[in-house]
């Protein structure tokens, strides 16, 4: 209906508002033949494409994650790492196709949906996109979520146990927590939780599950001496890491603003996607000068985590804080990372990649932050402490934070219980030390180099 | 002197050398290498198409000793290596005719250590 | 001033005309301070933002071909397969410049267009778009279809003959068949052949001059034993290739979405979306799955290519089915593939990227899906045979795949012919040994690094 | 409800309640269940998009530089030119945001910006965009100067002075220069100085930077022989660097096409687009060509170059040029390049990457050949002298970029003499010589790979 | 016991270890190896700057055996490996003056096999 | 017939190679190899934690010469290799029993060069 907008000018009133008057009655008849310049239709197919493109980006991410893995871990276990980073998130897109969303986004009761098994009677739209769209998005992240705990249990989880738990966690345990916080109906959603891109959802989720995994796992052969100290098992391709970061930070740009769900008039997508940059920047700064002075080289492998935190961290209060604060999320998280990895070796919990610090701690600290920073002028359901000195918001998100941080713990330590007991969840000590390419796959990553490891 | 040659299992290779140098032998030096021997290989397929892999990794140590030291770095290898698996590998003697420091320009058993 | 486009209709055209008369004149002072913002303009700008990103998306398939091929070969012929994959885009854009847009969005007659070298002479707009942005997502699209061959004829193809063969596939062959199907002129389209994303017109071409290409030019040595058994030669950067894998994927997102030529309000490129995304996860899990099966251990290169079958399957289908159906024809292709690779090495075919299974068998299988799951209220000629009974559509598509592979096969196997009579397909046997990257380009692709390589 | 904005004027008010009044009501019905659509809102969300998209694109440009780079090394410096990569982006977004913004964009006078640190005080759009939106979109550009110099000065360059070089630059030298040409306030932008996405105010920055850094610097260790002449220090993973390539190609999309700032009607954008392409494509072929005939081998890294030759060379005048004329700009730059790397090597400046015959030399081709082949139609104060044989543009264009080059020469050589009088440009010998992976960050980047290295 | 190292076209290894292995000679220790010989390298260039390669990938085989297999196990290896070209390689055979199993601490001819 | 084996650091191959050359010895093959000696090691730090690198990079020279050679071979590599700084390698001499040319089947001398 964009004629009348185009405004009116001038004298000859008496016509205008004629023409206005028979216009309205024109353009229906138009559109109805011509097929639809509607500016709703625009509209919707301005979010639309941005969403989808959104939803490619956070796709995209599963190679991130990938090679960031890989990086991360031995020679001899690459293409087993990343046949599961491959399969978890074919498996999450079944899941997530035939129960998953369902159980997230399908009406239901506070705990879980009930309805949209096989996306089957849906409606058409949802939030104002095409269902198909929609669903597009949130898969994507959902297969995320399944491939972060890839990363804590690499170079010794059996390959089995791996797909069973990678379809349990895409097509349940994630869609329940998502429903609670990102379901209109779910109890935290109806709480004022807020988590606008998932540092709870995606990251808590996957980061703990990760924690679990790797306490139940064991630690690699050979990573803590018999006095206890550990041992540097170094990855074997920083090149493919780095590559890998920045695969997921640009695909987190799509991550976090298309979480919007929607392009509006483009000053929240600007205000995410600002965020966004600026807690990676300084995830990255945070973590490389941590590392620095402590350990007094500074370590890529370590700032890149940072960025990584930064981005974990500024994930669930992109859209309601100011671009200082995700400033000092992104800085804040970088040093949390540091710590976060050095505790873990400490208490003796073996996590190749940094799971758990980069996904579960700071996805956890990205709530809190959430409570401390945001601002209900962009959103969110009340002030943040700085702002109105009223801890209400960040109680609430304390209580999301615990809420799914005790659900995963119990569903995901019984599901590794389960999977324990059946398949078993480690490989044989023999085929960890010959590498789980061979073992499991019968095949190498690497055909031809020459590697020699002595780990 | 002597040249000693061991082939190890690859995850040996710091219990030898903390072993090694408990015999007081400090110098030596180490390639990778593929052995073919009483151990099995395994089997690989790829694309559908499988195939015996029977080389497997080793780890190749080179030491030159002098002769008072052979049957010290003989036995800290075996006791460190030995595992009483197929495949803990082999330790070959030769006789070394002399050996010679770059830096220095010295020859014989002066140069070894 | 797009008022006019919006069209007038049928009676009170009196006042209609009153009304336009004074719009315009009403607008034009508008727009004079405004700069047109008329929801047509929006309209054409947001359909062409949305091409243009998928011909990026497109244009960044390169890479993932480049990463495959290079990936699933050995070391020392790398560098040559990157270089025939990078140039073979740079001709590829020069061909289709020059004379390829011409033959295949030219006027003309049903085989063949025959106005618009090097653009001249043509509308500024075509389908809605900016002719430029139309060239351009074409262009990324004809790269494609020469690339594919690339990966069946690698580590022994001479570098000359590959530049020649990528030019005319590039200007001549891909292009007419392009035109068949493409060209609202084309005799296939005029058929009512349905292709939506190009499971034909790029993929079976590709597939099949790949297929003739390296029957013609015969194994590779120490490929098949004396006693006529395959044997393996195994790729030598197995997580390039799965990066190659992901960025194909994320970038087929943009060929088959991108194929609407406008983001209308949405649901068809929601719907293309979903298909491409469920098509690739089943084909990953129909491969692994089958494998698996047959020879006992999780192929992760199986599986990928699985991924590639499912998305060259869906991309002919991918805008006229169901997501249910879409998870099927994913999952079939993966079968396909599997048993296509199989097949080729009992026929003594050597293709070592698995272009023919995946190209060639699944572009082929996915433009009959059309026929077999194709709806007509997506648009499609005719109902497919599951919802009618009726085997019309499915035969329409079998003669045009029919057509397709038989006008390759011939053209292509002259080309072939032809090349190998003045500059050679193959390179010489010590070349060969020695890898192309020395024998070709006097480089290594991996300097320093010490490769044990036995073939 | 844009409608207002959309203006309506001054006094004849009665009339215009009325209108108003009578739209208000039209659109009301409309939009009162759609729930605000103006067109001037989908118009910025759309433009946001555009932007936003298009920043992510030259986000990622990052990994581009990356991978380029530490293919083009050798593995033992890999670690430390990924870790300068990564970290000038975190620079620069700090930078940017504290500093470079504001002497970039804000107002003040023709030669530097004083307003608008910290982006406080700034309105919330700027260019009919998010402020946040077009920050970002700036922000990418910065960092990618500021990498351009990472490469030159590869191998050698101390870590610590790499970081405070880079601070320096994005945050002061890039946005003085950025501020002449690109704030409307700059006294070559108030000249008619046509630099449409940054040839001059990117690339001629970054690769005279890394010109001056790299003489400085004195070549690495062996680089040439006592006898002078120069040997080949191999890059070590040509398939990295070949990815490294595609990407940035795929980002220079973004690059060039977002310059735009919008996505106006599609033209513009399709029309950058095409060339943009076109550019890459015959760069690729022009040093493909040129290479072969004076060395005898079609080397990859020659055309790789040869095709960001094209895209910095098309740089500059994407908006404002034909196809026809981006293919010779593109062909031209390839051709350059060659010759480019050629000289460097007899002047004994030692580029390991192709820094400055890139970004430089096609940098400063680039802005001449907007003078040469611009059109005043598409947006240029002057027609281009082959249309109108008055060589006033082309005057322009050598005064701005001779202002940038001995600004950048005289601004950068002092930073750099600064920094080697404190911390120290260069390495020592023995850390040089084992690399600096090992020597600046205790890491390797190939954990457990045998690389055999004897330079 | 000798100990015989052989210098091999790398795609001759397969052909050379079936032959060795109808000698009997089932254990063996492979390593790559660059070699500089009669055989000429090749030219590379690198960004318009070209150089000789002399240094050609070979691979190094060290098999341990009891005299009575040296000739064997020599004659196995040319006749598998010749090609007639140079660059076939070459053979080099020393004294062992022991053999240690590390699986069970055998000594001399006992532990070569 | 000696057989003559000498580790170098990496960066001295080519000025080993052209002494080497010079004197007439153009036959040879060599390996990258990790040497532990008198020099000392480094410090690496991954992810916190920090380990001593004490394995460093050498490239392993494997010479095969006629007696008349022999001390010229020494000299070569001695004058060439020698930096006076730890870590600068050793030369190791072993009698060399027999020699063969795989392509031309010669035994002894004949086919050493
Ligand atoms: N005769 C030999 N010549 C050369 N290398 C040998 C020989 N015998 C064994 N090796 C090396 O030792 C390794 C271990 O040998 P293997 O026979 O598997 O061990 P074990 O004797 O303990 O059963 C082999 O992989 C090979 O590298
Ligand atoms: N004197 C030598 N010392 C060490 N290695 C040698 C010697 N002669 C030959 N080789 C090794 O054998 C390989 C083949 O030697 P070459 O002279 O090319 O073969 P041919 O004797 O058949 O002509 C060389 O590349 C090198 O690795
Ligand atoms: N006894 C030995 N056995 C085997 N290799 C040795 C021995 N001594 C030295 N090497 C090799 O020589 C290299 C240089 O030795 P090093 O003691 O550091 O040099 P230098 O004698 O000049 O001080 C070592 O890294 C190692 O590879």
């Amino acid at each position: 209906m964009k004629t009348q907008n185009t405004g009116i000018k001038k004298h000859r009133w008496l016509i205008m508002l004629l023409a206005l008057f028979f216009l309205c009655g024109a353009t229906e008849t138009v559109f109805a033949e011509n097929e639809a310049i509607s500016i709703a239709d625009v509209k919707q197919g301005l979010d639309t494409v941005w969403v989808l493109i959104a939803a490619f980006l956070v796709f995209f991410m599963q190679a991130g994650f990938g090679m960031v893995e890989a990086g991360f871990i031995r020679a001899k276990n690459t293409c087993n790492i990343l046949t599961k980073n491959f399969l978890d998130f074919c498996m999450a897109s079944l899941g997530f196709f035939l129960i998953g969303y369902a159980l997230m986004f399908g009406d239901g009761n506070g705990f879980i949906g009930t309805k949209g098994f096989l996306l089957m009677g849906l409606e058409d739209t949802t939030s104002g996109l095409p269902l198909f769209a929609f669903w597009l998005f949130q898969a994507a992240f959902c297969g995320a979520a399944a491939t972060i705990v890839a990363g804590g249990m690499a170079e010794r989880m059996n390959f089995k146990a791996y797909l069973i738990y990678s379809f349990l966690i895409s097509a349940i345990v994630y869609p329940i927590v998502g429903h609670w916080i990102w379901n209109s109906g779910g109890w935290l959603a109806a709480m004022g939780f807020g988590d606008f891109a998932g540092s709870t959802v995606v990251h808590t989720t996957g980061g703990i599950a990760a924690l679990i995994g790797t306490m139940m796992l064991k630690p690699r052969i050979g990573k803590y001496g018999v006095d206890g100290k550990p041992k540097a098992i170094a990855g074997h391709n920083i090149p493919l890491a780095s590559l890998g970061v920045f695969i997921l930070w640009f695909g987190w740009f799509g991550f976090n603003a298309g979480s919007t769900i929607g392009a509006g008039d483009g000053f929240d997508i600007a205000r995410v996607a600002i965020n966004t940059n600026l807690a990676a920047a300084l995830g990255g700064i945070g973590a490389m000068i941590t590392v620095w002075f402590r350990f007094g080289k500074p370590d890529l492998s370590m700032a890149m985590n940072g960025a990584l935190a930064g981005l974990v961290g500024v994930t669930a209060p992109c859209a309601f804080v100011e671009p200082w604060a995700a400033c000092l999320i992104g800085l804040s998280s970088g040093v949390i990372v540091v710590f976060g990895v050095e505790l873990l070796d400490k208490l003796h919990i073996d996590d190749p990649v940094g799971a758990v610090p980069v996904h579960g701690m700071c996805g956890i600290w990205g709530t809190l932050c959430v409570g401390i920073f945001g601002k209900a002028a962009l959103g969110l359901s009340n002030e943040g402490f700085i702002y109105s000195g009223n801890p209400m918001q960040f109680g609430i998100q304390c209580v999301g934070s615990v809420a799914t941080v005790v659900f995963v713990l119990v569903t995901m330590g019984l599901i590794f219980k389960m999977i324990d007991a059946t398949v078993g969840l480690r490989v044989s000590r023999t085929e960890e030390l010959r590498g789980l390419d061979i073992g499991e796959h019968g095949m190498e990553s690497y055909s031809g180099f020459q590697i020699f490891s002595t780990t | 002197m002597k040249l000693i040659i061991a082939y190890i299992q690859p995850h040996k290779l710091e219990d030898v050398k903390k072993a090694l140098a408990e015999a007081n032998v400090g110098k030596m030096s180490v390639t990778n290498s593929l052995g073919c021997g009483a151990q099995m290989g395994f089997e690989e397929s790829y694309r559908g198409i499988k195939f015996e892999v029977n080389l497997l990794k080793k780890v190749r140590l080179e030491i030159a000793v002098n002769e008072d030291f052979v049957q010290k770095t003989i036995d800290a290898i075996i006791s460190s290596a030995r595992t009483g698996e197929i495949g803990d590998g082999k330790i070959f003697v030769l006789d070394l005719a002399d050996c010679i420091r770059i830096r220095t320009g010295e020859y014989g058993t002066e140069a070894i250590g």
